[in-house]
């Protein structure tokens, strides 16, 4: 009998490698069918879905293909706005960093295009379960950039009172849920919400992101169960950045099946999107808020994109990738590819560019100099009591007893 | 008024709750058309709708997280999970995301969750059907943790809890579901209907989250005791003739530290009482607590009877169990020393 | 905008009504395709093995169609001894708990087709991961009867030291690993079996089952993940026996696909299999050894059958569903059914049935008095210090000191 | 004999054990060929290949039941835990499964497996980078639990955990991964160079799990404390001048009795220290078992020097955690009482 062997996968390029996406399969823009937002689960339509990219820009910016948008130009620059918001914000937040500012920071660059486009879909009334690295939900919805700062220092203006790393924010006025650190974890209260909404008749739906690594965990699967039992109006989404800091996806299982593949488990429509095109986000976003609105339940998104950028502030990616391998990931740059459009379109030429990209520098800019005035990371907090208010609605014998231990 | 066991008692709570805040909503495996495998909700579906009152798939982590979503919603949802030993695949949300979702917020969210789980021995149910988890609650910052001992408390503890605006872990020790058990598992089973605490009003009341009860008074030692153990410890009180007074903490997380250090500072002496296995159980944190605020009234070593640090194993239920003769001969040694 | 609305799921019929299983869609026998065992997992025939039903046997006993093992008559009769000794069994010891001798018990009745063809096909250094329902693995290998009458009855003879609850048996000599009450939890450990075996260049297999309403757990995914990932030699085994204690399999999302349809999210072959029928359960296993064998790692195999006694013996089925409904269930009685083929070929007749169910249930009885000569739940245990050994490989102070205290 | 710090005196009990057994093998996210991102396996994959340690999915429930199986089947797997705070989606492997598998099989299988998670605060990581949840651990049957206080400790426990037939859960203290932090965050950064106990032997040594070490002998109060908090101690010791015994506990499962109730028994003050946060903490099944053993000794209330009964909060750091100053004030005040 033939022994067994132990299959441990590995990313096609290592660092002093060549990038090498040669494995990816990646159908030409305009390529996948749109389905009806009512077509049945099971219906043929969905492999195609699931396993090919949804793409509507071109190389040339054009939109082609049966999921174009129907959005105006001004919804268009708003949507660069917000992404190029993003990123200058996170560009000078990660020097901050580099300055002693903060303890910790982490950006979404190529990434910018899921949540701004998604968060514009989506109505005030929604709730974006969000991970780490979509701030351009925030961005897109015009959250103050001081507050964020304040966060970001843990200062005396922090709306999170101290309590949180920087950058797990919570603005519920935003429809922006609560993060937290531990990954995966709240992928199931989306749908949780997603129920209660439905239960109360009303029309709040809910939207949850989970990066590709973690769908590994438990919480995935339970959620998209619960999902599917019930129905839920949810649209469950999976950042598949290439990347889990310095696991590549086919630790994921990325090398077995396409994320998206996973519906069909549960009966759900799958698709799986190109996340460096706003305007397939947008269309793809489109069609599941059509079908849970329709009552048809949940819809699994899973948007193809790559993390440009360093996992985090405490991490140097060239340990364990190329160095170049951003530079060659095929769908291009988000931004870039907006702008493009745009641009064909008309609405959009490279002076403005430019001069957008001045003011937000601006705009980032003084929002930093104001939560720097307020104070950085040790240098202002908010007052120490707030350590122990919160953890229940009224604070019980031992937090009060502990804060006049304390003396505060 | 009308004498309910502890089942028909809780299961009166959620129907009253279900009655009067279309907020609430009960679900888990089971719970749903059968009425739960304890029958705790028996009825309910039929007479709510089964919107109110559901199944749940089998997956602890997925009914909490569910739970949290629908809490922060602004839902009061009731949980059930079969077993508190099947609480664990959910222990994750419980803590790092019910317990923490106020604080982290800024108050933005909170998880006004409660979770039902049948608890505790007693019932030859072996190692995954008898477990007294609440150590585990009581070291989690953010959850209050609640153990009833007889109808009257169950039901009105139970509507404090759904109305709390904290997530509660609300633990049934199911050995006195039907009866007070006191330990005594040799002699004839006993019904709720001759306790006095059996007698229970069909509305809505509450008993207050954190306050003890002095199940009986004395001047001798104290003995700290919740849930089934309240039962047993009562016994071997009568039994020992000791006079000791006897508290029933009905809630560990909030605690009546108060009535703790009330009684022991008057007693001087002082047993504690659990099923739980002994080693960094709650029993631990009682003593610290009575050791930091009542040394100097200690007239003797705090003594533990608890379940022993193994798991719980079938055939030797009545050995593993801290029975009445365990707890009698602890409040001698107690008066001895 | 249309208001949403909670959708509950309820089974097509409850106590009082008539059964209806007119919404199985059950495909023939011999209508499901074979694929190689070394099919690349994304092929087509994949989604008629993982949506239809493999079915061997007809309505006459007749093995029909591309899945039809090679099997002796000699292996028939084995299995159908195996399967009618664990109803015997299982039938004997019910009464046992009906008269005080045990506090619990499950029976397997209609799905023991299952644990008996597997355990047939697998190998002594192969290891299973059993359910509580699946006692025909151990007759169908000769576990010896009274030992497990003593782990029933927690008397002195008990293998498992009165330590576990009556059928959470134990048994490594015989591929049977250790049972537990918690549901699900032990289906990774099947993953990590193999993943030992292959790191070692073993040959040793592992196959693991779940009830279908405990695929909901996180530890389902989990399972599924590594077992893809890694290329783990691994058979996993969903047995869908419709319910779950009271709920129906659509609490679990089989209204909405397959247990089977889950494999392809992973990149795993799934076959949906009648479970009734034990030379189908015999054909897919084979197929799934074929493929771990070589080295392509892990199947999903759904075993479509039907609980047709209580849940356990604290469990009243007329509770929840209409008590005839297992009489209705399209698939039959395992036993009838391989009765009827072994009939067909001529390998076995109406005496030769009668006179073995007289003989096992001689041997049942002879089994149960021999554990019931040594003493009943209650009536007689093992020592008490085996409560206190083997928490951990040797005692530590506490269980010494505690052993002390109660004085044994 | 070479200097390590507690990052490469835990690579080296990996590597050394690598080398000698094949049966070990390591794994967890990022362990395998970035090397971990506190850098404690970097090298082994590449000295000792992609199947002797490697990268698994997120997946912390998953990693642990892939341990327990390839522990049952006779391997001696090491899974490493990202973080202590992320142990939380394995619990119920670690309770229901490790802990649970050689007793209720009548030991047929067992599950040598050994689990490390980098742990504790002080590092500004926040609610969810800073838990020390060693008291869920401690209540766990069935469960060892170490906590190293410096390299040498680290290498030789490390080896006895790998080379133990029980599940062992491995914290190390993230703060003294690079040196011995003493509370004082606001002086410069020390490295273990200048430590006498990271001369650390290139090759095997096992130093046994069990056993306390006596860090300081001191007449006036008992001081026990582990992983980072032994540094912390040791600074308010010296700071207020009191002739303190501080114990080391190293492992608090199984836990060196012996090693305590001598040293209070001889001077009759206790004071515990640990980060994470009180109630139900570690600390009070010291407590009790001080007091239970000690009563009659004990000249003044065994005193708790912990993190408070809140989340850990990324601003209030230095408010949060239990610095030399808050142990040199609890030192004092028992020996006032
Ligand atoms: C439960 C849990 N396990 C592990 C970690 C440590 N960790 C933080 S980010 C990360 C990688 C996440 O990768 P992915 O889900 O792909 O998201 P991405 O960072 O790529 O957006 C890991 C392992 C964590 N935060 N929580
Ligand atoms: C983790 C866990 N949750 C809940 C239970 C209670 N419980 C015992 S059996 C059962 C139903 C299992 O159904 P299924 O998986 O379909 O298996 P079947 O009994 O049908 O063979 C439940 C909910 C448990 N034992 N473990
Ligand atoms: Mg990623
Ligand atoms: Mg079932």
């Amino acid at each position: 009998m033939c022994p067994f062997d132990l299959h441990i996968p590995e990313p096609s390029a290592r660092p002093g490698d060549q990038p090498d996406f040669s494995h990816l399969v990646i159908p030409p823009p305009g390529a996948v069918p749109r389905p009806d937002p009512d077509a049945g689960a099971s219906s043929e339509i969905f492999r195609q879905t699931a396993h090919g990219v949804i793409r509507v820009l071109d190389d040339q910016g054009h939109a082609v293909g049966p999921w174009v948008p129907d959005i105006t130009p001004d919804q268009l620059r708003h949507g660069l706005r917000a992404m190029m918001l993003t990123r200058t914000f996170e560009d000078r937040m990660f020097r901050s960093h580099r300055q002693g500012k903060t303890s910790f920071f982490m950006k979404s660059t190529g990434e910018e295009a899921i949540g701004a486009a998604q968060s514009m879909v989506l109505g005030p009334r929604d709730m974006c379960f969000p991970t780490y690295r979509v701030l351009s939900w925030l961005t897109a919805r015009g959250y103050p950039l001081t507050d964020l700062v304040n966060q970001i220092f843990s200062n005396e203006k922090d709306p999170l009172k101290g309590r949180q790393l920087p950058i797990l924010y919570s603005a519920r006025d935003y429809g922006f849920y609560s993060l937290s650190g531990n990954l995966g974890s709240r992928f199931g209260h989306a749908v949780g919400w997603a129920m209660a909404s439905a239960y109360r008749k009303d029309d709040s739906l809910a939207l949850a992101y989970i990066g590709e690594g973690s769908t590994a965990e438990g919480d995935f699967h339970e959620a998209l169960t619960f999902a599917s039992v019930y129905h839920a109006p949810v649209i469950l989404c999976v950042t598949n950045n290439q990347w889990a800091i310095s696991s590549y996806a086919g630790i994921a299982g990325a090398d077995e099946a396409t994320f998206a593949a996973k519906a069909a488990g549960y009966g759900l429509p799958g698709l799986r999107v190109d996340g460096n095109d706003f305007l397939a986000v947008w269309a793809a976003t489109e069609w599941a808020v059509a079908r849970a609105r329709a009552n048809l339940g949940a819809t699994l998104i899973e948007f193809f994109t790559y993390r440009v950028a360093a996992h985090s502030t405490s991490d140097d990616p060239t340990r364990y990738r190329p160095a170049e391998e951003a530079l060659n990931w095929p769908l291009g740059d988000p931004i870039q590819r907006l702008k493009a459009h745009l641009s064909s379109l008309g609405e959009w030429d490279e002076a403005r560019h430019v001069q957008c990209e001045a003011e937000l520098t601006e705009t980032v800019r003084s929002a930093a100099k104001t939560g720097e005035a307020v104070g950085t990371l040790g240098k202002s907090k908010p007052p120490v009591s707030e350590m122990f208010e919160g953890v229940f609605e009224s604070p019980d014998w031992r937090v009060r007893e502990q804060r006049g231990e304390l003396g505060v | 008024m009308a004498t309910m066991s502890m089942i028909q008692a809780l299961n009166s709570a959620l129907d009253v709750k279900l009655s009067q805040d279309p907020d609430v909503l009960i679900f888990g495996e089971d719970v749903g058309y059968f009425g739960g495998v304890f029958r705790v909700t028996e009825g309910l579906q039929r007479k709510h709708g089964e919107k109110r009152c559901f199944d749940t798939p089998i997956s602890e982590g997925g009914i909490i997280a569910t739970a949290i979503g629908m809490g922060a919603y602004g839902l009061r949802p009731v949980a059930e999970i079969q077993f508190a030993d099947y609480i664990l695949p959910a222990f994750d949300q419980l803590v790092s995301e019910a317990a923490r979702l106020r604080y982290r917020s800024g108050g933005e969210f909170w998880a006004p969750i409660t979770v039902r789980a049948p608890y505790g021995g007693g019932i030859f149910g072996g190692q995954t059907h008898s477990q007294s988890p609440e150590a585990l609650f009581a070291h989690v910052t953010g959850l209050c943790t609640v153990i009833p001992s007889n109808p009257y408390d169950a039901k009105g503890l139970l509507i404090a809890a759904i109305e709390s605006n904290d997530p509660v872990i609300f633990l049934e020790p199911k050995r006195i579901y039907n009866g007070p058990f006191d330990g005594h598992h040799d002699r004839q089973v006993k019904t709720w209907a001759s306790h006095p605490l059996s007698d229970v009003p069909e509305g809505h009341y509450v008993v207050p989250l954190g306050k003890a009860a002095t199940v009986r008074e004395g001047r001798a030692v104290t003995v700290l005791a919740y849930g089934t153990m309240v039962h047993v410890a009562n016994a071997a009180i009568e039994e020992s003739g000791i006079d000791a007074e006897l508290i029933d903490l009905r809630s560990i997380v909030p605690l009546d530290v108060e009535a703790i250090v009330a009684s022991v500072t008057k007693t001087g002496r002082c047993v504690i009482v659990h099923e739980a296995s002994r080693f960094a159980g709650f029993g631990s944190e009682l003593s610290a607590l009575v050791q930091e605020r009542c040394f100097f009234h200690l007239k003797s070593p705090i003594r533990r009877v608890t379940g022993w640090d193994t798991p719980y194993p079938h055939a030797f239920e009545w050995d593993y169990f801290p029975g009445p003769a365990r707890v009698a001969k602890a409040l001698k040694q107690a008066m001895e020393d």
